[in-house]
């Protein structure tokens, strides 16, 4: 079983990694969908004290439904169907988000030991490691790329980094559906109202560039 | 029972959406009067305390749901008018996001459970996009678009502050419902660390929310950018659910003897939203970004006042009264001054005391009650938070507080008097003033007035209570 | 019911109904002063009473807001302040149903009423006011009501620029005082003004200082005065009469009255207030010389008063604090009969500056001229308003002066820092008295005396009846304070008496004197009637002929030749030179026949443009470097927020 | 007020004001002498006074009541200070506690009124001596009143009979004389400028442009005139006597060589004017401020001494 967690994990993290060095938006998108999947996964392989049970499957197909089929689906619609250009024009370039993702995971390793919690297992403490990376490259992504679209994703990416170390941290039976549940209906709602604003968005402003976003400011 | 006060706005709410324009607006009055039956009954204990997993009525909840709920009254009064007059397609969504706003936001104030609190804070971000999005302008597609999207991180890091906290109760075995009540019981048994972490994510994502500053990037763009009465129970209704949030996990550090830390960290961030507001207000060119950037500066204020605890955080809950009903109010007048002149630019919105009398001296009125004035009751609770915070031996952080109160005020009152007294050649009124959207926003002043004479002893109670568990105690 | 409050009562009743008649144009003017002027005299009345008559002060406290209470406690020197509030203000509505007289504008008439009788009111419960929070309640009324008076001219650019400027100094001002509170809160724990003794020397000396700074800025302190000459000449000439007559004295009684409750022992206290006495009077008497603007000239001569009155006060510290019981008795009672005095002298002239300008329609002394024998009751009252400003007997603004030397000269017997004080106090009044003198010389002789420089003075005709009484009241209280000053230095020396170290001090240490004094006017007067007869038999029977003024062998005089009020400052002002700056534009000569040429000079405030440049510039230039915060960049908006948990998290 | 009516001192006084006159008549000599001329008779300013008290007068169109009032004020305010001055240590006719100040204030009164009549003509010249006066009387005025300061340090007193009478009167001869020389120099260049004597004022110039105290007084006639000249008389000799006082101290036991070595000094003092006027030029106009500043430094040099003399 940690083997195969292990092997989840750097899966993710590999997504990460691959994410900001993505310069198209589709393959962002399928990286998102893959990440999705993984990020489901994870607590399912995770040795829990009390073993995998119907509930925490239910969870898991809910969760591999909305974040590695339904989002990822309206997002290929969305770059499909709604972007003219779909390079992802970054503010901070790929190499450098590449590099501060790097960065990020020494960081997060550092952090990890910092907290030097005798409760981890090894295995989660790989699994803090990889929350923290994912929820630090979504926020890169989020400050560092320009498209509307992609920011989304960093949210996304964000939100599965939550969701990473929550898992993580709450592994009593009870705390743990209310992280999937909150993850879930953060992702329901905030993406959402994301796609609605964007689609109007995009309506506006012939794009959803955010640099043509700019006209409120002091 | 309690549960109604977000049960009935929602289904009202959902019913509205689908009902004619002139039904719809009759059930959003109705709605808005019924709430505040209930709200009431509750405030005099008729329905009997509510304690149960995920909900609970506690005092400084019912502080902010009776604001509320009073606020949305009239608010909804005059939305009936303000949106006959500007003839908006979309009105039956606004009614009904207008209700569903309340209904989360209504949550929000009776929400014990950490996850159901937050749950409902992200419910009020749905809910309220639509609010600023309705025009579908440039300008509010983008205000939404940064609400949305500053706010869903702001709220996804007060996720991770949520599960921190789980955490720290985790770390040291115990095991009690995770609602802010049994976790106060319990709250010195708690990892400090881990609550301290979880402290900061939720001040920043229940900051982001409530406009703190380094957070509140989103706020100007979307009060100034939503239609007037969205601007007014974003103000003064919304900041405060935030601010509950955020007290709510202050109540709890205190419990847990981190009372000291949170507050430097409440003192600071308050400070810091008081000096953005203060940058931006000097050289204003837009009223209702003024009046945004002054939420910023009064929810800083609120943030100081509790930090610093004593006398002062009888001040800041004063504070948080007086400045929903006022700041309202203005919003309401700012409204009336949009359809008056149609403009945003405070230029362009000269001589209202001529073109617009009731609405000029409203504002005027509402101005001077935002910048301390008697007889409006901000006076009394900055002087309450300069006293405590002197009291406290905070001196540098009253330094800067007065610095800022003296910064904004001169930038402030420079716009306000120059929008109302200034002359203006010309004579066109693009929308009369009428009483029906001239009547409310005054209510609300005479109501903050009528609070600085005569408190009622339930509401002085509720405050006491509300502010016992930080330690704030209103003599010494 | 007590008279106090029923007082308040007319007051208020005069004030509220105008709000309802407005319509009525004259109704709601004759009702509103008839009924300010019943409280005012009641009022008056009261207060007189209660300084004479050793009756217990009057108390009354009303629970208010569950942990305040709103408490009134009506001592001696409370009432002392009271008379001048009252009474100036009886006489400026009085002046005021004349003055204003545009029926056109009904409604801002009848705010100014509203807010009129709501100022009286407030600035009798800030000298009533026994907490902290109804002192700060009452003090905030004030400020409010007093910005509404000054804003009454509206449409003039100039009077919402004052506005402006004095709702902000107004504002911080308070902000000061409340902080002060906050020192003595945190010692006493509580609002009442009970415990403020007990509270440690160091943090009365904070509070002090604070109170010192919100308070002065009310009065107009040198550095705090800038709002004063620009509030003063936008207000109706009534309101400029009551604020720089009446309500810039509460400032003096904010601390005055603190200093009481405080009962400090330093002699830091006396020293502060004596340096600030100084640099107020001084500078603000040469900048009243240099302003050619009449109301601006008079406001300036507002803070050179209030600097004489802090002179007396700071003398009586000093005393206090020292322990010379003569110094303590006579600083303060000079200081405080000053407040009296300049309440009476400042409105008589606000209001007959007022009436030059209701006639002329123009304050610009450099046009007026010759008024003397157009308005001669304005002129007269100004002739005996300007002599008693300038301190000189028989005129009550020397009995004050006079009573705040004697205290100073006593100061001399000391050691030491507090010895240097009181000779540098002495000097300054001497100095003040002095310049003064050329400062109203300067307003008689330009304004009134002479020929008429331009139409509109030439053109200028008497003051409606109620104006020149409400003058005329004024002046005859100056001769008769200055004559028969008896009462009035009673009444200081009883207020006075609220300082612990001469609460009993007799009247047989200062009545004597005071005769004397009084005395002595008496015989001048009389020397100066029986001059005036001789004159009469000198000039019996002897040819008196009329003919225009020798021009030293120029032959063809005008008007435009006089000296005007700028010539008449130039030396003086020049003298104090990095104190004063003087911008002066003159086009020069430059051809063997010169052709037009013009020059203008002008003065510059230092404090104001000391507070522009190293205050107000500094701090809108780097807070607008910091506009880029709001940059409107999504991006870097959620780097805030990944910065702040960073931060954050470092600092956990 | 001590008002004991004595012969002593009301015939003091009234000697003191018959022989004010004459004294400005030592002066003329003086410069006529250093001129080399026979100069006016003893009596000239007599005869000017009777003169005009005979003559009518002519009033500018310009002028108002104001204008009479300033000779008639000036006069009055001067001859006060006769009363209240002990001439030749004998006790004056009126004096109290604190009566310099209230003196001093009157003459401040006297000049008010004056400025005003000079203005009150509209003539630019008599506004610019107007403007000249007030501004160095108001630095004299600082000097004086430092000395009021320090005479209080040194005694205890605030009248002129306090000063100048019994055994401890305030003078050269006193233990604090080097104080008293410093007092001496400073008064005497309050006496110069008070009275519009060279250096500071040239009363015998011809052109209007360079005077302080003449050109203010262009317009008076007649009696008027005689009431000004009358005033500015015994201000003269008040300025004089104070210099005598504390050159001397007049508590030989005789009143009458009391009386006789006062005005001896007397005659000395005016005949010191005018041997300074025989000698110096006036100062340019924008000198004079510092002439006076000259006597208020030393006066305050002397008050700061006291912290030492004194304790």
């Amino acid at each position: 079983m940690i083997h195969i967690s292990n092997i989840l994990l750097a899966l993710i993290l590999l997504s990460v990694l691959l994410s900001l060095r993505s310069n198209r938006l589709m393959a962002l998108v399928k990286l998102m969908a893959f990440q999705g999947v993984v990020v489901s996964a994870v607590p399912l392989v995770l040795e829990t004290s009390h073993g995998v049970n119907v509930n925490l499957f239910l969870f898991f197909l809910l969760l591999v439904l909305v974040k590695g089929i339904l989002i990822p689906g309206l997002m290929y619609r969305a770059v499909k169907w709604v972007v003219v250009d779909r390079e992802i024009e970054p503010i901070i370039g790929y190499h450098a988000s590449l590099f501060a993702g790097l960065i990020m995971i020494v960081f997060s390793v550092y952090v990890t030991n910092h907290l030097q919690l005798a409760m981890f297992s090894e295995s989660h403490k790989l699994l803090m490691v990889t929350g923290i990376t994912t929820m630090g490259a979504g926020l890169i992504l989020l400050m560092a790329r320009r498209k509307a679209i992609t920011q989304v994703i960093g949210y996304l990416m964000m939100e599965n980094g939550i969701y990473l170390i929550g898992t993580a941290l709450a592994k009593q039976v009870h705390t743990q559906y209310v992280v999937e549940f909150a993850v879930l209906l953060d992702l329901i709602v905030a993406v959402l109202v994301m796609g609605i604003v964007l689609n109007d968005i995009n309506h506006t402003f012939d794009d959803v560039d955010t640099t043509l976003m700019g006209q409120l400011k002091d | 029972m309690l549960q109604l006060v977000f049960l009935i706005p929602i289904i009202a709410g959902i019913a509205v959406f689908f009902l004619p324009v002139k039904i719809g607006r009759m059930v959003l009055i109705g709605t808005a009067i019924t709430h505040l039956l209930i709200t009431a009954l509750e405030w005099f204990h008729v329905t009997g305390p509510l304690h149960n997993k995920y909900f609970s009525n506690t005092p400084e909840g019912m502080l902010v749901l009776a604001i509320m709920s009073f606020l949305f009254l009239f608010i909804s009064l005059y939305t009936i008018s303000y949106m006959a007059e500007v003839e908006m397609s979309k009105e039956p969504t606004f009614n009904a996001c207008m209700l569903l706003f309340l209904g989360a936001m209504s949550m929000v104030t009776i929400a014990d459970h950490i996850i159901m609190l937050w749950v409902a804070v992200e419910a009020t971000t749905l809910m309220s996009a639509p609010l600023i999005f309705v025009r579908r302008s440039k300008e509010s597609l983008e205000a939404t678009w940064k609400y949305v999207l500053i706010c869903s991180v702001g709220i996804a890091l007060a996720l991770l502050g949520c599960f921190f906290i789980i955490f720290s109760m985790e770390m040291s075995n115990i095991h009690v419902p995770i609602s802010f009540s049994s976790l106060s019981d319990v709250a010195d048994q708690l990892n400090s660390v881990w609550l301290k972490a979880g402290f900061i994510f939720i001040v920043i994502g229940y900051g982001t929310k409530m406009g703190l500053a380094p957070m509140h990037t989103w706020l100007p763009d979307a009060h100034s950018e939503a239609p007037s009465p969205a601007s007014a129970l974003l103000s003064g209704a919304l900041l405060n659910c935030a601010f509950l949030g955020v007290y709510r996990c202050h109540q709890l550090m205190h419990s847990a003897g981190l009372g000291d830390y949170s507050s430097n960290v409440l003192i600071a961030f308050g400070l810091a939203s008081m000096l953005v507001s203060a940058i931006f207000i000097l050289n204003q060119t837009d009223y209702k970004r003024m009046l945004a950037y002054s939420s910023i500066e009064n929810m800083g204020i609120i943030a100081v006042g509790i930090g610093i605890g004593g006398l002062a955080a009888f001040g800041a809950m004063l504070h948080m009264i007086h400045h929903s009903l006022i700041k309202s109010s203005l919003f309401l007048s700012a409204g009336n001054i949009l359809l008056g002149y149609g403009t945003k630019s405070i230029d362009k919105t000269r001589g209202m005391l001529r073109l617009f009398p009731k609405t000029g001296m409203s504002f005027f009125a509402g101005f001077a009650g935002i910048s301390g004035f008697p007889p409006f009751g901000i006076f009394i609770s900055e002087l309450l938070i300069i006293l405590g915070a002197i009291q406290a031996g905070r001196y540098v952080a009253v330094t800067i507080f007065i610095f800022c109160l003296i910064l904004i005020f001169a930038g402030a009152s420079r716009l306000v008097m120059q929008m109302i007294f200034d002359e203006n050649k010309e004579d066109d009124r693009l929308v009369p003033e009428t009483w029906a959207r001239a009547l409310p926003p005054i209510i609300l002043l005479l109501t903050s007035m009528a609070l600085i004479i005569w408190l009622p002893d339930s509401l002085y109670q509720t405050i006491q209570s509300a502010i016992s568990s930080i330690g704030g105690t209103i003599h010494g | 019911m007590n008279t106090f409050f029923i007082a308040l009562l007319f007051i208020g009743i005069g004030g509220l109904q105008t709000l309802i008649t407005y319509r009525f144009y004259s109704v709601m003017k004759t009702v509103a002063v008839t009924a300010i002027i019943t409280g005012c005299a009641l009022g008056t009345y009261d207060a007189v009473m209660r300084i004479f008559q050793h009756s217990d002060p009057l108390v009354f406290s009303y629970q208010w807001l569950q942990i305040f209470s709103f408490s009134l406690k009506l001592d001696t020197v409370s009432a002392f302040f009271l008379v001048p509030v009252f009474a100036i203000c009886a006489v400026a509505a009085l002046y005021s149903y004349q003055y204003m007289h545009d029926a056109k504008r009904s409604a801002a008439t009848a705010n100014n009423y509203f807010f009129y009788s709501l100022l009286i009111i407030s600035m009798a419960l800030v000298v009533c006011a026994d907490n902290l929070i109804t002192f700060a309640l009452a003090w905030e009324i004030m400020s409010i009501s007093s910005f509404f008076l000054v804003i009454y001219d509206v449409h003039k650019k100039a009077t919402r620029d004052a506005g402006y400027i004095y709702f902000i100094f107004t504002q911080a001002g308070a902000l000061f005082i409340f902080a002060g509170f906050g020192f003595i809160y945190s010692q006493t724990g509580s609002f009442s003004f009970d415990a403020i003794a007990t509270i440690p020397e160091y943090t009365k000396l904070v509070a002090f200082i604070l109170i010192l700074i919100g308070c002065g800025s009310k009065a107009g302190i040198m550095p705090l005065h800038i709002w004063l000459p620009y509030a003063h000449p936008a207000a109706p000439s009534h309101v400029s009469a009551v604020m720089s007559g009446v309500m810039i004295k509460m400032g003096i009684y904010g601390i005055v009255r603190f200093y009481l409750l405080m009962e400090p022992t330093s002699v830091l206290f006396g020293q502060i207030v004596i340096s600030l006495g100084i640099l107020s009077g001084i500078l603000g008497v040469v900048y009243a010389i240099g302003k050619q603007d009449l109301k601006k000239m008079l406001a300036y001569s507002s803070v050179e008063n209030i600097g004489i009155i802090l002179l007396g006060i700071g003398v009586g510290m000093l005393g206090a604090a020292s322990g010379n019981k003569t110094m303590a008795a006579f600083g303060f009672a000079g200081g405080l009969l000053h407040v009296f005095n300049h309440a009476i002298f400042k409105s008589l002239l606000f209001m007959g500056a007022g009436s030059v300008i209701h006639q002329t329609h123009t304050g610009a002394s450099n046009e007026l001229g010759g008024l003397m024998k157009t308005m001669p009751v304005t002129g007269r009252t100004m002739l005996i308003g300007s002599v008693s400003i300038s301190g000189l007997p028989p005129f009550n603004g020397f009995i004050s002066e006079f009573l705040i030397f004697y205290g100073a000269i006593h100061g001399l017997s000391l050691h030491g820092a507090s010895f240097v004080f009181s000779a540098l106090a002495v000097i300054a009044l001497a100095v003040i008295g002095a310049l003064a003198a050329a400062a109203f010389t300067k307003l008689i002789g330009v304004v009134f005396l002479g020929e008429p420089r331009s139409d509109k003075a030439a053109n200028a005709s008497e003051a409606g009846f109620f104006m020149g009484a409400a003058l005329s009241i004024l002046a005859a209280s100056c001769l008769i304070i200055g004559v028969w000053p008896d009462y009035f230095v009673q009444a200081a020396f009883k207020a006075s008496q609220a300082i612990p170290l001469v609460a009993d001090f007799a009247p047989d240490s200062f009545m004597p004197i005071m005769t004397n004094i009084a005395r002595t006017a008496a015989l001048f007067l009389l020397f100066f009637v029986a001059v005036v007869l001789l004159r009469k038999i000198l000039y019996a029977g002897k040819e008196i002929t009329r003919s225009g003024t020798w021009g030293c062998g120029f032959t063809q005089p005008t008007v435009r030749m006089q000296y005007t009020a700028t010539s008449y400052a130039d030396s003086m002002v020049a003298f104090f030179r990095p104190f004063i700056q003087v911008q002066k534009k003159y086009s020069g000569i430059d051809k063997i026949f010169p052709g037009k040429t013009t020059y203008s000079s002008e003065i510059h405030d230092t404090s104001e443009i000391g507070l522009n440049r190293f205050i107000v510039r500094p701090i809108v230039y780097a807070l607008s470097k910091l506009r880029w915060i709001q940059h409107g960049n999504i991006q870097l908006y959620i780097g805030y927020i990944v910065l702040t948990i960073v931060v954050m998290l470092i600092f956990i | 007020m001590d008002f004991t009516f004595s012969l002593a001192s009301f015939l003091s006084f009234l000697v003191a004001v018959a022989l004010a006159p004459l004294f400005m008549g030592v002066i003329l000599k003086v410069k006529a002498f250093f001129a080399g001329k026979q100069g006016p008779p003893w009596l000239i300013k007599y005869y000017t006074l009777i003169k005009l008290l005979r003559k009518g007068s002519v009033y500018s169109t310009s002028t108002t009541f104001v204008f009479k009032l300033g000779p008639i004020v000036s006069f009055v305010t001067a001859l006060m200070l006769l009363l209240f001055f002990p001439f030749a240590g004998l006790p004056p006719v009126l004096s109290f506690h604190g009566d310099v100040v209230i003196l001093f204030y009157l003459l401040g009164l006297g000049r008010f009124f004056t400025v005003l009549a000079a203005l009150d003509t509209a003539s630019p010249f008599e506004g610019m001596g107007a403007a000249r006066e007030v501004f160095f009387s108001a630095l004299a005025e600082a000097t004086i009143f430092v000395i009021i300061a320090l005479f209080f340090r040194l005694s205890g007193s605030l009248s002129f009979a306090e000063y100048f009478t019994g055994v401890h009167a305030v003078n050269l001869w006193s233990e604090s004389a080097a104080l008293i020389f410093l007092v001496l120099i400073a008064l005497f260049i309050v006496l110069l400028t008070e009275n519009s004597r060279v250096p500071v004022d040239d009363p015998a110039t011809h052109l209007e442009l360079t005077m302080i105290h003449e050109v203010m007084i262009l317009d008076h006639s007649g009696p008027d005139l005689a009431l000004i000249e009358m005033g500015a008389f015994f201000k003269m000799l008040f300025y004089s006597s104070f210099v005598s006082c504390l050159l001397f101290p007049f508590h030989t036991g005789t009143p009458l060589f009391n009386v006789i070595i006062f005005y001896i000094i007397m005659t000395l003092v005016y005949a010191t004017v005018g041997l300074i006027e025989s000698i110096t030029a006036r100062y340019k106009m924008d000198m004079v401020p510092n002439f006076i500043l000259t006597s208020f430094a030393l006066v305050f040099f002397a008050i700061i001494l006291t912290m030492e003399f004194v304790q």
